[in-house]
Formats: structure tokens, C-alpha cells, sequence
């Protein structure tokens, strides 16, 4: 599997699912594919639909009522797939801490393979959380 | 009739948001919308948070508003008091908000391109708002959340030595964005494709209260930093845009005209912050009792902040309202009766921020008519104890 | 500010609790002058509604409009007590200000206040929502 | 001895009579026993020349290549239909269909086979009643009223074959009432009277526009096994018959009238497929179909080049195949379903594939995707009207261009509809109140999978079966050139080839072979029904378009239907007469006297 | 001669030559488009990485679809598009084909939006419900204007229809040198973009819109075949325009530059005019090929019979 395993590292394809963030984030990851950062020149591609899909990306506190949406996203996605949770929120759920509309614990719903913490992380941040997983890949 | 869902997630929106197309054929009938998706429910964290804390988290409510947020916030607490702030402290405030209008506008500008799948606008776009991002974080130390704002004045100076820098970083803007204007007003693909479409007639526009440049694109004027002018606005020159139409296109070039003036307003608030000398912040020690209206004009429209105080350092009531929340329904007039393709860059048109929408709200302990001195407390809460003590 | 006196003169003693502060102008009336009030700030002077602001105090649940004029940058809110806890109810302004759908939708999910006669008196953030999130911001059902 | 010939006629008559006594079970024994018996009289046509039946020394039947074509035709889709009919029908329409099935049969190989002016004339004026007869049967309300339109449109086409026919005894007197063979230049207004009538009377019957209009009501209302077996197949074999004779051993046309029937065929296609596009009934958008594969004929058969008549014939047997073919699979769902509405169905693929299957197959060769048998057909005619327009004058060309561009076009348009029906039966989201439906029953699927299997074979091994086998040698003993060069193009090489690039792709698919079942995406909603496209609102760009916005409504409006017209101008004398019916004595004393006026001065 | 074909269908000019060639190509595609947004771009062997990475994901089948047609259409029109290679190939390369062949890639070219629509709907997804009847509609659109376009040639070269006569007709003189074969060559470049997806014509497979239609069930390795065929495509389809246009290839000395530059500039064209365009919506883009490109190829083909 290492040959396959480079070839995934080389074509991640990316599906932006947004649970309760504050969209900061979300504008980030969309500035990663932007002239200044441009993220295809790693193979990196945002798709549209689930199917397409090798990476999601997660940002935001989740709450309680996209939870159960996101859970069905996951597992409607062709495996494998990685999560990468963008964001503090995500993380450590910032000042929504005390939020009564906010699951418990992010790893409940779908397991999260990695963090990139930051609020927002910059871009550059961004950019090594995705080269470590590209690492990882790599073996 | 079949009906056609468009989200929770849906490439159309970055954040999670459903609407419910009824379709015939390809035609539009009905539009139902769903929000909460994105509802985080701040009350309970604002019981533990003071004043200051709360700018940070109204920040948190968009990424892209979050300097109009904090800014209209600590506008309704200097309404409880009339808090005067010094001379400086306007301009930067100023500045800032206008920078992250020019960096909403350019962003909305390459997502509706992205969106009517004209990849190059948004890339081009995306890649002239990128100075507009080195400024902020030349002024604030952040790429997006700012934390500039703060009661009585700004939360860090803007040092003289940085301002050449960042007129040089203007310059190169302003020529973009001219470039930008006349690419969008002459462009023949861009008008054939967005004239005419999702037109919000004036009417409508009154009727659902719709704000900003959703509401100016359809010939309803009212721009808060023109009718209720604060910090700056009443101290330099610029233009309110209102169109007729009421369709996608006047409504891109209302934000790209926009863009223009806010250009013009940040060099003007950079050649005074050269001239102003000063403190950039009075300190606020206890702001008092009473209710208050905060507004400032974000780059979608109306922020309206309102906060009510007891005279603790808290606020009891604190409603936010994004312009967003008025704008979508909108939709409702503009999108019927036209073609798929159509509505959808009509919802993407009023740049709706769904977490502005689903907002925090704040409030306190209700019932604290009147504020209980210490000592009270401090005897309630031994009472307490010895009561669990003894159970 | 001539409008806003026209507008205090016109109105009489349907309006009262007057807090008249700069560009912001607080006012009490009661439900069954609200339609009115609403009518000649919608129709005569030409505002625009800001949003609406609920509240639960001591003494009641309170509604706060926020009426913008755009021309003079006025700021009219008229606040409106429901002292009625339980069944808390009041007239709707929708069939007047269209825009005010989703907001008192809104009041109604977080405060459960009944709006009569709005088109669709449903929950709005919490619609669908998976643990029934019933009225969170009321504080004497929670405990 | 009996004459092979007619066994053909009067078998099918006898087992008809003889049916109208017998309990439904023996009908079908009798039935079943006649029509695979009437195979072997075929199967002797085969390696006869001409086979004729004289009747008191005037020869009535003969067997030429062409009529052998459609006799040979008649009796497979017969036999097809027939399987499928086993067990389909009500009992109450069961037992009148079982008598009126053999009998019309008789008559339309009655029809294809007489050569006498008389024969012809009944058996085709018969096979018009049995249509009426059919159509009386229909399942909707409203059926009497279009099987009235069918008798009063194809009926009134019959009284122009007899004038038709007269007038040729009138002009070739030394032939008597024999038929064909005549080879008559197209000169004098009476021969042009006489060709245009029959013209009409051919397209009446096979359904050209302006003519075709009952067609698609006729479609609606009746039962589907009889549009499957009537308008669909016979008719169409009639009608074509009739024109191919007309064009090549009745009359000797010249360019200026080829280009009329082209843009007659153009028409057709293009006019009646644009309605389908829209329509919402799957058994009124068969209908239209049918109407506008007659084009394609029309188109070929007039065109005067060699390979279009040989595509066009192709193209007329094809027609039957597919055809029928998609009314019976449609006919399968409508058991199932109970409607033949298509906004009321979908979603049915996968809970009946067998019948799934068949109409896809056909909607493709209907479609002209190759390798199919639709296909091949139109590339011979699109190849023979090329052929046919190098050779004119540039105006001409440009004409003979235009209709071969509708053709085409016709094609593009008549697989959207198919695409459509297909969307909106078999494919698309199930529908929730067609949980329990079963698939077709065993010998429904049996008669749809023979055709499609027919589809594909006649597609694949075009030149071998139908072509060499029937159509060059009718066309040979018609005295026309045979298209040398047509072996080029291989349907079986570009089938393989698809197929070759097709197996690796499979192997590698099977290789890797890592699925998983799961859900529709539907960005994280629940695909619930409502979440439903149901494909009819497909085409409301096309219907919406300017000019064609009008057309459709005016079609809508009935204003291109002649029925309706001839039904205003009934209605409108009748409203003049009884305008003239005062009821009082003196003024109908006044008409009398105007009327004696009028004849003494008309005597004078 | 079996293995003749084979070797034709497979290898060159079939499907290794133009699978690679197109992944290529593909590639050409989004660096050019990258450098018209001041990107970098992906590595040259994206395309294969994307391809074979597909390969290796899972296979997503929904549970009430037509299975059987849902596996079967992209490798069916994988088979149509290695055969519409072969073809073009075939005459280009070895000036070989067979009499009414243009007429025959006429209808194999719809098999693809066929197969398209028909793997599309059997999931009975609602987006791709929609974007099935865009891709139809606009075959409808391109289907009138591409016969237009292929008849020009045809009627130019004294009722050609096979692709080896085209390219012999024009031995003496590209049809390009003529005004009907300018406007010609304009509409069909219009029609590929749409038969090909590009936008301003993706409007069956808008991502932004209906989540790439018809494609937005699929993942894996019908996904990567679906990709496949889109980058073969991009071999194809403008090699159908060199034959009928530019005179098909002389490949001695010269001439192979002067192939790869013909090739060239369709495919420079088309990426030009996908990234200065917004997509368009379906009525529009109907209106545009009905009432704007037919008319205009219709006036090439007046011409052409004109003998201008």
C-alpha cells in the first residue's frame, strides 16, 4: 500500500464541512487555494459533494443540531477519509465553552485525525497540518 | 411539485445553512429556509463575561464582520454613558472597519464569481484582497480577528512608523480596484449573465428592512455612517452608492463602487492619524446603569448591537442584530419564478453570513432587579453553604 | 427634531415611560395601541425596522422595537410589557412590517411570547432541533 | 391444394369466426396454434418468387419481394404481440381482442398482398374498422371520442384511395383494375390528383403531418396491447407500403417532388418529436414517437436516392421492432402501476428490470445510438440524402441540406423525450407507493426481450438480415441500383470495439471491487421522497423559448389538428342549417322556390 | 488484422495514447488556467496521481439505484470515447476509416452525454436529476449547431463523409482558408466546449450549483473513469476539428511540428475561453446556440454550398 499511499498524499481531495464555526476559518481554508498560498500545487482540490471526497476538514464548536448531520456526512464518505479539525473551536471550544447548544465532545461524533489549532490558524499553519498528514502518508 | 434541498452542506455555502427550492422543471416556485445550524447560544457564557470580555466574544460571531461587531458593541456601551473617545482612537477605528469593508467586499466578489463558476474573478479577487489582509495584521497583528476594539477607544495604537507602509500597500489597492470597477462595469459576459437577475424591487426592499448594499442596490438609501455618523465618518468625505435595479449586478457594483470610497476613507483616516497626536484610548472604569443602541454600517449592512447594563460590569441584555438576519429573507421576494442557476447566486448575492445571523445573544441574571451589596451576598452565600453543610 | 415631537404630540397618551436620549428615543405602549404606534412610524415617518429586542425581567417579559429613520438617524423604541408569564401572548406586527417575520418567529422560539395573527408562529433557530431546545433563555422554566 | 396465400387470408379469418364461440382458454389455444403455424406458409414465401392467387381469372394476391417483407413482418410482430397478450388483458377485453386479433391480421396481409384495386380497397378499408373496433376498447372515458377521430380521419383517407384508385383505372385503362406495375410519369392534373390522393390516403394511415393526429389520442385512450399492435406496427407497415409502391412502380417522380416528401418527412419528424418532448402521458409521448419515426421513412422512401429507400424500408421494420417494443414495456408498467401518467411514476428500474431492460434497448435504437438497429437506419438515409444532394442545383442542395439537418436534429430531440421517459418511469428516486411492485410477468418479458433481442441482432447484422435477406431483393425486383458500397461501416466492429474498451474497465472494476452500499448524498438531508426530480418539467426551457412558446400553446389549442378543423367547419354548417330551420311554413315554402330556381336555371 | 486492431484500440491511437495524451493535456489545462489566476499549479503528473488514487477508494453504490447501468456508463463511455479516439486516430494517423464514418462520430459523440445522463439518474439523486436534464438540454443546444458545423466540411468537400476524404479534399488548401471554414471552426470550437463541459457549458455539472450533477454520486473507480473520459475528451474532440478544419496531419519533418501546433491552438482557444467565462444558465445557454450559433453556422453552410 506505500505506492498507493503516495498517490493519495499527492491528490487529497477536500470536503469543507462547517459545524458551527465563525466563518473565519472557513474563509481561510478557501484563501489556502488563493493565489498567494494556492494549495493545488500540492494536489489539493476542494470537491462538492461527499463522494469525491479524502479529507474533510472540520471547523467550528459543532452544535447540537448540525451534529447529527455531520456524523451522516462521515459516514457517507468513501473511506478512507481523514478529518482535519481547522480552528481552536474545534480544539478546545474556545469562549463557547459554556454554550447549552454545543455537543460535548467534537470526538464523540466523528473521530478527528488531526488538529490545527488557532483562531483562525494562518494560513501557513494550515498548510504544515497538511503537509504533516502528507507526511504521514508518505510513511 | 419536487423539491430541491440546498444544504445543510452545500458548495454554494461555506457555512452549514438549508434552504428548500420547490421547482418546476428548472423554474423556482417556492423558498423555504431552515437556519439554526449554525446557532452556538451565547447566553450562558456571557453571565461569566464582563464587558471587555464580551467585545472578544461578539468578535467570535463572524470571521468576516469581526471588526463591525465589536465596533457597533462598544458603540451601545458608550450610548449608556456617552463615553466620549479621543480623536485618534476615531480614525483607527475607522480605518480598520473600512479595511475589512474592502476585504468583505473583494471576498464577496470572488465567491460570487467562484459561485457563477468564473474561476478567474476569484482568483484575482482573492488575490487583491490579500494586501488589504498584510495591513490588518501590519495594524492589529492578526489576519482576521482584529481585536481592536475596546471601550473608550482602540486597543492598540497604530505606530507612525508603519503608515508609509501602509500607503504604499493603498496605492497598489486603489489601483486594483479601479481596474476591478471598470472590469465590472464594462465587462459584457458579467452583465449578460448577472443583469436582471433576483431583482429586489424597491417595495420589497423596504418591507423586509433589508440593509446595506442589498437594500441600496435597490434604490432604498441608508447607510448608517451617513445618518448616524460616529468615530470618524462625520470627520472625512465620501459617497453613499445607491442604485435602482435591485438585481445581482447592481448589487456587485454597489460593493465594488463601496470598495472605491472605502479606499478613499482609509487614506484619509492615514493622512490624519500622521496629523492627530494623542491617546487612542480614555479609560472606562465603570459604565453605568441604563439601556443602549449600538449600529455601525458592516459591510453587509446594519450591525445593530443593543445592550441594556445594571451597573455592574455586566450587561443583562445584549441583543445583536447582523444585517444578515434581515437581509435573507429577502429571498422570499427575489428568488421566485426564476431558474435554478438564477436563485442560487441570487442567495449568494445579499453575501449572507450565516453565523451572523444565528448570533449570540446575551443575558443576564434576570432577576436582579436591584444590584445586592456585598454584604448580602456575602451572607446569602453562607447561608447557603451551611445549608449543604447540613444536609 | 421636529418629526420626533410631531410624533410625541400625535401620539398622546398612548405612548408613556418617555426616555429621550440623543438619537435614541425609549418609549412604553401598551398591546393594544402597538398596531398603531407601529403604523404611523412604518407608514408616516418611514422607518425601518431595526429588529426587536426580547427581554424577560422581573415584572414581566418585554418587547423592545427598534425603529430606525433613516433620514435623521432616530432611533424609536417602543417597548411593550407582557406581564403574563405563563401564556405570554401580543399582537403581531407582520401584517403591517413584513420584515418582522423572522424576528418575532425568533422572540417566540427563545421566549415562547405567541404572536397573533403571524403568518407562521414556528420555532426558527431551534426548528427540527434534535434535543427539542425549548425556550432556553427563559429563566424560571429551567429551574 | 390449397394456395399457400391464401392460407395467409383466410386461416387467420376462420380461427377469427370461429373464435367468437369459444371460451377465452380455447381462444388462446387456437390462437397460439394459428399463429405459429402461419410461419410455415412464410417460411415457403421464402424460396418462391412470386407466389400468386387468381379467383375467377383476375389475379387478386400476389407475393413480390416487398409484400413478402411485410408479410414476413406482419406475422413476427404478430406472433410477438401475441406472446405478450397471453396474459395481460381483462377478461372482458380478452375475449373480443382474441377474435378481432386473428381477423386483422387477415386483413392487413390481405392488404400487403392484393393487387387488385378492389382487394386492396377492402382489406383496407377493413383494417381501418378494426382499428375503430380496437380503439372502442380503450381504458379511458374519453376513448369513443378519439377512436371516433381515428374513423373519421383514416376513413375519410379511404375515400380518397378510391378515388385515387379510379382515377388510375381512368388514366392506364389497358391495366383494368390491376395495380402497381404501372410506372406512370407524373403529368396532367389528374394524375397528380390521382397520386396525391393516394399519398394522403398512405400517409393518413401510417400518421404523416398534417394527417397524424389522431395518433397520439388514439395513443392515450386506448388499450396499449392494440396501439403496441395497430398504429405501431400494422399501420405503419401498411402506410409505408402503400408510399414505397406509389414512389417506385405507380407513379415516376421527379427531384422538385422528392424534395416536397423530404420536407414533408423533415416536417414530420421534427413537429411531432418537439411535442413529445413535452408530454406527460408516457403513452400520448409514444404516440408522437410514432408519428415522428414515420418521418425518417417518408424522408428515405422519398428521397430519391437508392440507399435512402433501403434505409428507409430498414427504417420501417426497425420502427415496428422498437416500437412495439416500448409500448409493451410501458404496457408491463402500466399492469404494475395502473397508470400510464408520467408524472405519477419513477423510480421503478430497479423493481422491474426485466422490463426496464427492453425499453432501454429500445429507447436507444429509437434514438439512433449506434450500434442499434435505429442507427443504421438513419445512417443510410442521412448517407443517401447526401448522395442525393450532391448532384442539385446549390438552392436545391441547401433544401435537401435542411431536412437532412431536421433529420438529425429530429434524432438529438427524440432522445431527450426518450431520455425523459426513461427518467421519469424507470430511473430517478423510487417512489415510496410502488414498494410492493413486482417485475413483468414471465411472458410479457418474453415478448419485450425477443424484441430487444431482435433490436440488437438486426442492428448488429443490419446488412445480413434485414438488408440482404429482404430489402435488396424487393428492391432489385423493383428494377432499382443497389447501393454498392454500403458494407463498410461494421455495427458488430464498433459493438466489439466498445465492448473490448468496455471488458478491462469491467475487469479492473471487479479487480478492485471495494463497494459499499449506502445512501443518497443529498448534503447531509435525509433523501426523503419529496426530494424528487420527476423529469417531466425537463423541457420547460424549450417550451418556454420565445417562438416555440406560441407553438406549443397553439398546438395545445388544437389549431394544427385537422380533425378539429373539419370538426368547426361540421359544426359551423351545421349552425348555418339550422339557422335556415326557422320552423315557420313560409320561409321554407321561400327556400323551395329559391331552390327549383337554382335547378331551372342550372338545366338552362 | 486482429491483432491490428487490438493494437489500433488499444495502444495508438486508442486508448494508451490518448489516456495519456489527455491526462496531459488535462494537465496543460490547469496550469495554463492556474497561471490565469496568478497560480502556480499542480505538478505535471497530477492528473495520474488524482486517476490512479481514485482507483483505490471505495466504490459508493446507492441502495434503490439501478445498479447494473450505474457500474456500466462510464465504462461504456469509456468504450464510446477509445473508439471515437481510434476513429479520428485512425484517419489522422494512418488516413484510414470507412465510408460514412463522420456521420457514425456524430452519434458516437452523443453516447457520452448519454451515458452521462443515463449513470446520473439511475442514482435518483435530485441534483444529478437536474443536471441530467441540463446535460440533455444542452446536447440539444450543441447537437443542431454541431451539424451545421460537420456538414460544412462535408458539403465542402463534394459530399465527403468519411474523415480520410475530408482530409484528402483538403490536400490543395485548409478549409480554415475559406470564411465559411472560419465560421465553421468558430462554432464547432463553441459546440466542443459544450459537448466537453468547459465552461462557460458546465452548466450540467456546475459544482457550485447542483454538486457536479450527474458525477455526484459517483467516487472511486467509476469516478476516476468518469475523469478519465473527460481528459480523453480532450484528445478527441479537438482532433475531430483538426480533421475537418485544419486538414488532419503531415507527419514528415515539419509537419509534426506544425500537428502539434494545430492541436494546440484548439486546446489554447478552448482554455482561453473557459477561464474568461462565467458559466452560463441553461435557458441562456440554449438561446445562444439556437438563435445566435445556428444561424451563424447556417450562414457557413449557405456559404459553403455557395462555394465561398
Amino acid at each position: 500500500m506505500g505506492w498507493y499511499n503516495k498517490r493519495l498524499a499527492k491528490s487529497l481531495w477536500v470536503f469543507h464541512v462547517s459545524g458551527s464555526p465563525c466563518n473565519n476559518c472557513d474563509i481561510e481554508i478557501l484563501d489556502l487555494l488563493t493565489p498567494k498560498y494556492d494549495l493545488e500545487r500540492l494536489g489539493i482540490k476542494l470537491v462538492g459533494s461527499i463522494r469525491h471526497a479524502d479529507v474533510l476538514l472540520m471547523t467550528g464548536v459543532m452544535n447540537k443540531k448540525i451534529a447529527p448531520r455531520i456524523k451522516k456526512l462521515y459516514e457517507q464518505a468513501p473511506k478512507p477519509i481523514f478529518v482535519v479539525a481547522v480552528g481552536s473551536c474545534p480544539a478546545s471550544t474556545i469562549t463557547f465553552k459554556k454554550s447549552y447548544n454545543r455537543v460535548e465532545k467534537i470526538e464523540d461524533v466523528i473521530p478527528i485525525d488531526m488538529y490545527i489549532p488557532g483562531c483562525p490558524p494562518k494560513p501557513e499553519a494550515m498548510i504544515e497540518g497538511v503537509a504533516k498528514l502528507i507526511g504521514v502518508l508518505n510513511g | 411539485m419536487s423539491k430541491v434541498p440546498v444544504g445543510p452542506f452545500h458548495p454554494l455555502l461555506e457555512e452549514a445553512e438549508y434552504f428548500e427550492l420547490t421547482v418546476d422543471g428548472e423554474t423556482v416556485i417556492d423558498i423555504d429556509m431552515e437556519i439554526g445550524w449554525m446557532h452556538r447560544g451565547h447566553e450562558y457564557i456571557s453571565e461569566m463575561s464582563s464587558f471587555t470580555q464580551s467585545i472578544y466574544l461578539v468578535e467570535r460571531i463572524c470571521g468576516i464582520c469581526s471588526t463591525s461587531h465589536p465596533l457597533a458593541c462598544v458603540h451601545a456601551i458608550e450610548d449608556i454613558d456617552n463615553i466620549e473617545i479621543p480623536d485618534r482612537a476615531r480614525y483607527i477605528r475607522s480605518l480598520v472597519g473600512e479595511l475589512e469593508r474592502i476585504h468583505s467586499h473583494l471576498l464577496w466578489l470572488g465567491l460570487a464569481g467562484h459561485f457563477i463558476g468564473y474561476d478567474t474573478v476569484w482568483m484575482w479577487a482573492w488575490k487583491y484582497r490579500e494586501p488589504v489582509l498584510q495591513m490588518m495584521e501590519l495594524i492589529s497583528g492578526n489576519r482576521n480577528h482584529y481585536g481592536m476594539m475596546r471601550v473608550g477607544g482602540v486597543a492598540r495604537d497604530v505606530e507612525p512608523e508603519k503608515l508609509p507602509e501602509l500607503h504604499k500597500h493603498l496605492d497598489m489597492i486603489e489601483e486594483k480596484m479601479k481596474m476591478i470597477a471598470k472590469i465590472a462595469n464594462d465587462d459584457p459576459v458579467l452583465k449578460k449573465r448577472l443583469k436582471g437577475v433576483g431583482v429586489l424591487t424597491q417595495e420589497d426592499a423596504r418591507n423586509y428592512c433589508a440593509t446595506g448594499p442589498t437594500s441600496r442596490a435597490s434604490g432604498v438609501r441608508g447607510d448608517v455612517r451617513k445618518d448616524d455618523p460616529t468615530d470618524a465618518y462625520d470627520l472625512v468625505d465620501f459617497k453613499e452608492i445607491v442604485l435602482s435595479n435591485g438585481d445581482v449586478y447592481d448589487k456587485l457594483v454597489v460593493r465594488v463602487l463601496e470598495i472605491i470610497e472605502s479606499v478613499k476613507i482609509c487614506r484619509q483616516c492615514i493622512d490624519k492619524l500622521k496629523i492627530v497626536k494623542g491617546s487612542f484610548w480614555n479609560k472606562v472604569e465603570q459604565v453605568g446603569e441604563g439601556e443602549g443602541c449600538g449600529r455601525y454600517e458592516a459591510p453587509r449592512g446594519e450591525v445593530f448591537h443593543y445592550i441594556r447594563s445594571d451597573g455592574t460590569n455586566r450587561p443583562i441584555r445584549h441583543k445583536v442584530r447582523a444585517p444578515s438576519y434581515v437581509n435573507i429573507p429577502t429571498y422570499e421576494a427575489s428568488c421566485k419564478g426564476i431558474s435554478i442557476s438564477d436563485a442560487l447566486i441570487t442567495l449568494a448575492s445579499v453575501d449572507p453570513c450565516y453565523c451572523c445571523t444565528e448570533r449570540s445573544m446575551k443575558i443576564k441574571d434576570v432577576h436582579n432587579k436591584e444590584v445586592p451589596d456585598l454584604l448580602t451576598l456575602s451572607r446569602n452565600k453562607t447561608e447557603k453553604i451551611r445549608r449543604e453543610i447540613n444536609d | 427634531m421636529d418629526k420626533l415631537n410631531k410624533f410625541i404630540e400625535d401620539m398622546g397618551d398612548k405612548i408613556s415611560h418617555k426616555i429621550d436620549k440623543k438619537r435614541r428615543f425609549y418609549f412604553n405602549v401598551k398591546n393594544e395601541d402597538l398596531r398603531d404606534v407601529v403604523e404611523v412610524l412604518w407608514n408616516e415617518i418611514g422607518c425601518r425596522l431595526s429588529t426587536a429586542t426580547g427581554m424577560e425581567m422581573e415584572h414581566g417579559l418585554e418587547i423592545l422595537y427598534h425603529f430606525s429613520d433613516d433620514e435623521t438617524g432616530q432611533y424609536y423604541c417602543p417597548r411593550l410589557v407582557i406581564e403574563d408569564k405563563k401564556n405570554p401572548a401580543c399582537n403581531s406586527i407582520v401584517p403591517i412590517v413584513k420584515g418582522a417575520e423572522w424576528i418575532e418567529r425568533e422572540i417566540f422560539d427563545f421566549w415562547g411570547i405567541n404572536f397573533i395573527d403571524h403568518p407562521r408562529m414556528e420555532r426558527l433557530l431551534a426548528l427540527n432541533h434534535p434535543e427539542n431546545l425549548d425556550k432556553p433563555l427563559r429563566m424560571e422554566d429551567k429551574k | 391444394m390449397i394456395d399457400y396465400i391464401l392460407l395467409l387470408v383466410l386461416l387467420p379469418v376462420i380461427v377469427g369466426i370461429v373464435n367468437l364461440f369459444l371460451p377465452v382458454v380455447l381462444q388462446k389455444i387456437l390462437n397460439s396454434a394459428l399463429f405459429i403455424f402461419l410461419l410455415y406458409p412464410v417460411y415457403l414465401l421464402f424460396y418462391q418468387s412470386q407466389w400468386t392467387f387468381e379467383w375467377m381469372g383476375i389475379l387478386i394476391f400476389s407475393v413480390d419481394k416487398l409484400s413478402l417483407m411485410m408479410v414476413v413482418s406482419i406475422q413476427i410482430i404478430s406472433l410477438i404481440v401475441y406472446i405478450f397478450l397471453l396474459k395481460s388483458l381483462t377478461r372482458v377485453h380478452e375475449k373480443i381482442f382474441m377474435v378481432y386479433y386473428p381477423l386483422t391480421v387477415a386483413v392487413c396481409n390481405a392488404a400487403v398482398m392484393s393487387v387488385n384495386s378492389w382487394a386492396l380497397l377492402i382489406a383496407w378499408g377493413l383494417s381501418g374498422i378494426f382499428l375503430f373496433l380496437v380503439g372502442l376498447m380503450g381504458t379511458q372515458e374519453n376513448n369513443s371520442e378519439s377512436a371516433k377521430k381515428t374513423m373519421l380521419i383514416v376513413g375519410g383517407s379511404d375515400v380518397l384511395l378510391i378515388l385515387g384508385l379510379v382515377l388510375l383505372r381512368f388514366l392506364e385503362y389497358s391495366n383494368g383494375w390491376q395495380l402497381w406495375k404501372i410506372g406512370m410519369p407524373l403529368e396532367g392534373e389528374l394524375a397528380r390528383v390521382a397520386f396525391v390522393s393516394l399519398l394522403i390516403a398512405a400517409f393518413a394511415k401510417a400518421g404523416v403531418f398534417p394527417f397524424h393526429t389522431w395518433m397520439p389520442d388514439y395513443s392515450k385512450t386506448t388499450l396499449t396491447e392494440g396501439v403496441a399492435f395497430l398504429p405501431a406496427a400494422l399501420d405503419k407497415l401498411l402506410g409505408i407500403y402503400l408510399l414505397a409502391r406509389l414512389v417506385t412502380s405507380v407513379f415516376v417522380i421527379g427531384i422538385r417532388m422528392n424534395l416536397i416528401l423530404m420536407s414533408i418527412g423533415a416536417f414530420t419528424i421534427i413537429a411531432a418529436v418537439m411535442m413529445a418532448l413535452i408530454q406527460h402521458n408516457g403513452k400520448k409521448l409514444l404516440g408522437y414517437h410514432a408519428v415522428s419515426q414515420v418521418g425518417y421513412m417518408v424522408l428515405g422512401i422519398g428521397s430519391g436516392s437508392v440507399l435512402a429507400f433501403a434505409g428507409g424500408l430498414f427504417h420501417l421494420l426497425n420502427n415496428v421492432l422498437y416500437k412495439t417494443g416500448l409500448f409493451l414495456s410501458l404496457g408491463s408498467v402500466e399492469k404494475q402501476t395502473g397508470t400510464a401518467d408520467l408524472d405519477d411514476m419513477g423510480g421503478l428500474g430497479n423493481k422491474m428490470f426485466l422490463a426496464f431492460l427492453p425499453a432501454l434497448i429500445a429507447s436507444l435504437s429509437i434514438s439512433g445510438i449506434p450500434p442499434f438497429n435505429g442507427f443504421f437506419s438513419k445512417w443510410m438515409i442521412y448517407q443517401g440524402i447526401l448522395e442525393f444532394a450532391k448532384d442539385l442545383t446549390a438552392g436545391q442542395q441547401l433544401w435537401a441540406l435542411v431536412c437532412l439537418i431536421l433529420a438529425v436534429f429530429g434524432s438529438a430531440l427524440t432522445l431527450a423525450s426518450f431520455l425523459k421517459f426513461l427518467h421519469t418511469i424507470f430511473l430517478g428516486k423510487p417512489r415510496e407507493k410502488y414498494k410492493d411492485v413486482k417485475d413483468a410477468p414471465f411472458n410479457q418479458w418474453l415478448a419485450t426481450g425477443i424484441i430487444s433481442l431482435l433490436c440488437v441482432g438486426t442492428g448488429l447484422f443490419a446488412v445480413k438480415m434485414p438488408l440482404e435477406s429482404l430489402i435488396y431483393p424487393a428492391m432489385k425486383e423493383m428494377g432499382m441500383a443497389l447501393p454498392v458500397w454500403l458494407g463498410t461501416y461494421s455495427p458488430l466492429l464498433v459493438f466489439g470495439l466498445i465492448l473490448l474498451a468496455f471488458i478491462p474497465g469491467m475487469v479492473l472494476f471487479l479487480l478492485i471491487k471495494n463497494i459499499r452500499y449506502d445512501e443518497i448524498y443529498l448534503g447531509g438531508m435525509e433523501a426523503v421522497e419529496k426530494f424528487r426530480i420527476s423529469g417531466t418539467g425537463w423541457y420547460n426551457e424549450v417550451r418556454n423559448m420565445r417562438p416555440l412558446k406560441g407553438i406549443y400553446t397553439a398546438a395545445e389549442l388544437k389549431i394544427f389538428d385537422l380533425y378539429s378543423w373539419l370538426k368547426n367547419i361540421a359544426k359551423g354548417l351545421g349552425k348555418l342549417l339550422s339557422l335556415l330551420h326557422m320552423g315557420q311554413l313560409q320561409f321554407y315554402n321561400l327556400w323551395i322556390i329559391i331552390g327549383a330556381m337554382v335547378l331551372f336555371w342550372m338545366m338552362k | 488484422m486482429i491483432l491490428d486492431n487490438l493494437f489500433y484500440l488499444f495502444v495508438f491511437p486508442g486508448f494508451l495514447f490518448v489516456a495519456v495524451l489527455g491526462l496531459l493535456v488535462g494537465w496543460v489545462d490547469r496550469k495554463v488556467s492556474a497561471r490565469f489566476q496568478f497560480r502556480v499549479g499542480p505538478p505535471v503528473l497530477q492528473n495520474f496521481n488524482d486517476f490512479f488514487k481514485l482507483l483505490g477508494k471505495q466504490t459508493i453504490i446507492v441502495k434503490d439505484s439501478v445498479k447494473s447501468l450505474f457500474i456500466a456508463a462510464p465504462l461504456l463511455a469509456f468504450g464510446t470515447l477509445c473508439l471515437i479516439a481510434t476513429m479520428v486516430g485512425m484517419a489522422l494517423f494512418f488516413e484510414q476509416g470507412f465510408h460514412g464514418d463522420l456521420l457514425v462520430l456524430m452519434y458516437l459523440m452523443m453516447v457520452y452525454s448519454v451515458m452521462l445522463v443515463l449513470g446520473g439518474i439511475s442514482t435518483g439523486n435530485v441534483y444529478s436529476s437536474i443536471g441530467a436534464g441540463r446535460e440533455i438540454k444542452l446536447l440539444l443546444g450543441d447537437e443542431l449547431v454541431f451539424i451545421l458545423v460537420c456538414l460544412i466540411p462535408i458539403v465542402k468537400s463534394g459530399y465527403a463523409v468519411n474523415l480520410e476524404a475530408m482530409i484528402i479534399a483538403q490536400s490543395d488548401g485548409m478549409f480554415i482558408g475559406s470564411v465559411s471554414g472560419v465560421i465553421g471552426l468558430i462554432a464547432g470550437l463553441l459546440c466542443i466546449q459544450a459537448k466537453m463541459a468547459l465552461r462557460p457549458f458546465d452548466i450540467a455539472e456546475a459544482e457550485t450549483e447542483i454538486v457536479e450533477g450527474p458525477l455526484m454520486e459517483y467516487s472511486g473507480p467509476l469516478l476516476a473513469f468518469w475523469k478519465l473520459n473527460h481528459h480523453i475528451m480532450y484528445v478527441a474532440y479537438p482532433l475531430v476539428l483538426v480533421v475537418l478544419f485544419f486538414g488532419g496531419f503531415n507527419l514528415q519533418g515539419i509537419g509534426i511540428l506544425w500537428a502539434v501546433l494545430k492541436y494546440l491552438l484548439i486546446v489554447v482557444l478552448m482554455i482561453i475561453i473557459k477561464n474568461t467565462n462565467p458559466r452560463l444558465q441553461i435557458d441562456n445557454a440554449l438561446k445562444f446556440f439556437w438563435r445566435v450559433l445556428a444561424p451563424l453556422a447556417f450562414i457557413g453552410l449557405i456559404l459553403a454550398v455557395l462555394g465561398v
